[in-house]
């Protein structure tokens, strides 16, 4: 239980200065994602272009430093990224969280967010972590479904 | 003989309360397994150290014990869910009972959903029902202005399924039914009554009280909806018990308790629900119990439960030859092995089944007398009570001969020879 | 300091987890009882004699081990009945936790009986309760068509009882409400408020699953009509809680879940039911758990529940001074001990809840981070969550002390100071 | 548990030859009662004349020795006494059988209903040997109540 492997600088940098907050405009589709068990909110929206591209990620987040800088950590690394390539960078991200610490991470592809690395190593955690992952997640899924369906 | 357990000596070890004398010296023979089973130490072990190292909370409790909980109580989800083949741990819920999960069943369907019983539906039970999976039902069929019916019986105690395309009929909502009886140990095809009910399009609740005990569940090869069961039946803890219900389903129901760990977000003008498994598991769940029903199911697992229902198998042919030698002894129900689970309920004549219970008992064979929560199945057979006798994979046939020689016993004391 | 308990070493050798420690060798310092208590050894050995020695069902088994086991279940019920006052241990139902019983008493308030909500009538609740006791009522009057209302809060944290003849009124049928909040702290005036409405005919709610831990509970004298608590916060085991009402209102009310064990008769057209307590107790109860909790009652009773009370209160009182030096701490709720409980929920300038959770963990403190189930109380004073240090009958001043140097520390670590 | 103090020669010969058995008119109160664990049943009428005296307790039941010898005894014993005093019976009884075979029975008061002394101490069957002389009290407490308000 080490703190400083929880607490990088680069989590708390995102923290107090996160990257691509606030609601923008345009976008496909708009979630509501909450962690029930600590009240932890994000609200997220994703812009994806014609080419398959994610345009853009806006949210509003109240939260821990933990899931305050993994949403900002998070857009850096899907903006501009064709939506399946952010797909996986998602599921690198989901398996590192889910390897109780035991999973290395890729730094190619996870960037600043092999500085999470440590939070896998406190379950109680991950949740906040992954908040804004998956409202990310789940928004694309919403918006692709839409476009092809 | 065949089919025994073959290290049933070693079984009998792991379970501390076979050890113990009764009043008199008497060593207990407990042949009462239907009505709850008998704890092996590594459950209880499990639940202890979970209340004297790990207890807190879950899920809201972040903390080191915290932590350590909340992964305990869900290795039991998953524990569950591989014990059922249940596609999708997030099937599983965690009620109180088995009682408690029928009545979830019956009501979240009387509440709107697309399953909602109304007037002039059908919902189809069976009359060798345990009275857990009656009682339900007539209170969801009267709430709603729907009917009740029910398949009758056989003389041989196996479901009348003659009739079953005028009593499963587009009007059928619901068909719920008893994969084993406790009381006459019948055996149903409860696959094939599910496949009819799904072509009207009719959800099927299964239970599995007596089944999940005795035999390898498949929850998706039973053709189940929802199927539950009882933790105090698989050698688990009292104070819990399991739904399975398939993830479209349980997703589509309403809730059923509201509080604490089932919502999303509350606001004092409405909520909004957690997903499943939560959005039924309201308040604090039954936390050691899980911990305890894990190291139940992961126990049957290690012992295998093909093994036990050969196990049980062996056991009940023997019994039910050992029954027949005794004169005046009628068994309720399939007298075949093979067709039947391990509850075997008789009557003796001239002897009141309270009456023999406690001759037995004062030779310390533990029976059950009564209807055994399934009266309507006795007056279909015109008996008011019998007597049970169920075995488990800790059951010898010695204690089966002691059953038939405290019934010889009996027959004397009471002069019926 | 005043008001310790005088065997406070003693009481803590009795709670076998208080000796663990956490990663990095640090001791568990558990101040998250509001949460869930801690187990004394008295309890967990009542449960494993329970399952070792007794394990049976209960009343449907006549033998020997279920004699016995329906005896430890039926002098629970009476341990309980004696630790909350019950006029008659008939008054006293078994629910699996707080929530479901206060979910029995809002679901069987939507059917027929003299009690019946319906479209018009008004249920109060309360904008410091617990999900637990706003879900329910929100589900029960969505589904009846009847209104929810509330009390609001006063900025110190109280209940803002000027509205009170506005709010309780003719319409009003159910009243219910916390008398001690988990969230805020704040003791309620129970009595007052039943008084009034009672005035009107309303019924009296009180959920007590944060006063039975800290209070002497007296269910008459406090003016409910039903009280409910639950077994894992009063040192009890998970898996059991306690519904008590009135012999008039249970007697009335129409059964909740229906199954085993609460019926009179069944047959497959209709049945009847049992009288109370057992009409409300469907299915196989929680037996090794409400051994484990009659032994907990006992337990408190015997290191007795004014001393408890007395504790709790000299180390809220050492908390709250505590707390107040340390910089940018704002406390939630009443500041003055003996107007509040034992649990502090408290803001940190600078550092969130579950940051701090962390830090504090990191050194063995187990505080709770969130909304506490209490979400609607926190938004009233504008925060998304808190962090809530909760104390109990082992809680010394040493562990407040480590609280106090925790938070310190982690100013420091967040570069705060 | 020795099976010969709770199978006395009296409760046989009770369960063999029951006394009274059968409904009778006149009454004045007919009850039905169940024991839900087993099933046991009896129903139960009583006549009460003008004058306070149990004229008559007249009965329809199912079960096991012990309930069927009860109902026997108890229809004995109070027949033909006055109402108090048979009430006074009842009391008497009922402490004999929750007295879990530590109370005396006082055989002036319960005369062949002393059998039942060894019933006590099987907890599982003192529900037995009760039910007739709830329903009876049930019976005749409704019939006052219907006489007096
Ligand atoms: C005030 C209050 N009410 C109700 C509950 C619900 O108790 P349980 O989760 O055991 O049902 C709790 C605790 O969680 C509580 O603090
Ligand atoms: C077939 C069947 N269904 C349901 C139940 C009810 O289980 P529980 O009493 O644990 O709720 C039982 C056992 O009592 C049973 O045998």
């Amino acid at each position: 239980m080490d703190l400083d492997s929880l607490y990088q600088e680069i989590i708390l940098d995102h923290y107090k200065n996160p990257h691509h907050k606030g609601l923008r405009e345009p976008f496909e589709a708009e979630v509501h994602h909450v962690n029930p068990t600590c009240g932890d909110e994000v609200t997220l929206r994703v812009h994806v272009g014609d080419d398959g591209t994610v345009d853009d990620v806006s949210y509003d987040a109240v939260g821990c430093s933990i899931s305050q800088a993994s949403a900002s950590v998070m857009t850096d690394l899907v903006i501009g990224k064709p939506v399946d390539e952010a797909m996986t960078i998602h599921e690198e991200f989901l398996a590192l969280m889910q390897g109780k610490g035991a999973v290395e991470p890729d730094e190619e592809v996870l960037e600043d967010a092999v500085a999470f690395s440590g939070v896998a190593k406190f379950p109680a955690r991950v949740k906040c972590a992954l908040l804004s992952w998956m409202a990310w997640k789940d928004a694309t899924t919403r918006t692709l479904e839409a476009r092809n369906g | 003989m065949d089919g025994l357990l073959p290290d049933l000596e070693v079984v009998r070890k792991d379970f501390p309360i076979l050890e113990r004398t009764l009043a008199g010296g008497m060593p207990l023979v407990y042949l009462d397994s239907a009505n709850t089973s008998q704890k092996p130490q590594c459950v209880i072990d499990a639940m202890v150290d979970h209340l004297e190292h790990h207890n807190a909370n879950i899920a809201r409790a972040m903390h080191q014990l915290g932590a350590e909980a909340t992964q305990a109580f869900e290795d039991a989800r998953d524990a569950v869910a591989a014990f059922i083949g249940a596609p999708s741990r997030d099937e599983v819920i965690f009620t109180k009972n088995a009682s408690e999960a029928l009545n979830l069943a019956a009501n979240t369907l009387a509440w709107a959903s697309p399953y909602q019983v109304g007037p002039g539906d059908e919902v189809v039970i069976t009359e060798m029902e345990h009275h857990s999976n009656i009682v339900p039902w007539q209170l969801l069929t009267q709430r709603t202005g729907a009917t009740l019916r029910w398949f009758g019986l056989t003389d041989e105690g196996q479901l009348d399924l003659s009739g079953i395309d005028s009593l499963i009929t587009e009007r059928t909502k619901v068909v719920s039914l008893t994969w084993v009886s406790n009381a006459l140990g019948t055996i149903n095809p409860v696959a094939e009554i599910a496949r009819r009910a799904h072509e009207v399009g009719a959800l099927v609740v299964v239970d599995a009280s007596q089944a999940a005990p005795q035999l390898p569940v498949d929850v998706v090869a039973s053709g189940a909806d929802i199927l539950v069961f009882t933790g105090h039946k698989v050698v688990g803890p009292t104070g819990i018990g399991v739904l399975w219900g398939r993830r479209e389903v349980l997703e589509q129901l309403p809730p059923f308790l509201g509080g604490g760990e089932m919502i999303e977000t509350v606001r004092m003008e409405a909520s909004t629900y957690a997903g499943i498994p939560h959005k039924f598991e309201a308040g604090t769940p039954p936390i050691a119990e899980a911990v305890g029903l894990g190291a139940a199911v992961r126990y049957l697992g290690d012992v295998g439960m093909e093994a036990i229902q050969a196990h049980e198998q062996a056991i009940t042919a023997y019994a039910l030859d050992g029954l027949a030698t005794v004169p005046g002894l009628k068994v309720l129900g399939p007298t075949d092995a093979a067709l039947r689970g391990g509850a075997i309920s008789f009557e003796l004549d001239g002897i009141h089944p309270h009456d023999l219970q406690t001759v037995l008992d004062t030779r310390g064979i533990a029976v059950r007398a009564g209807h055994h929560c399934a009266r309507p199945a006795h007056e279909r057979f015109g008996v008011q009570s019998t007597t049970r006798m169920s075995s488990y994979l800790y059951t010898t046939p010695g204690e089966i001969d002691a059953l038939v020689e405290g019934l010889e016993y009996a027959r004397s004391y009471f002069r019926l020879d």
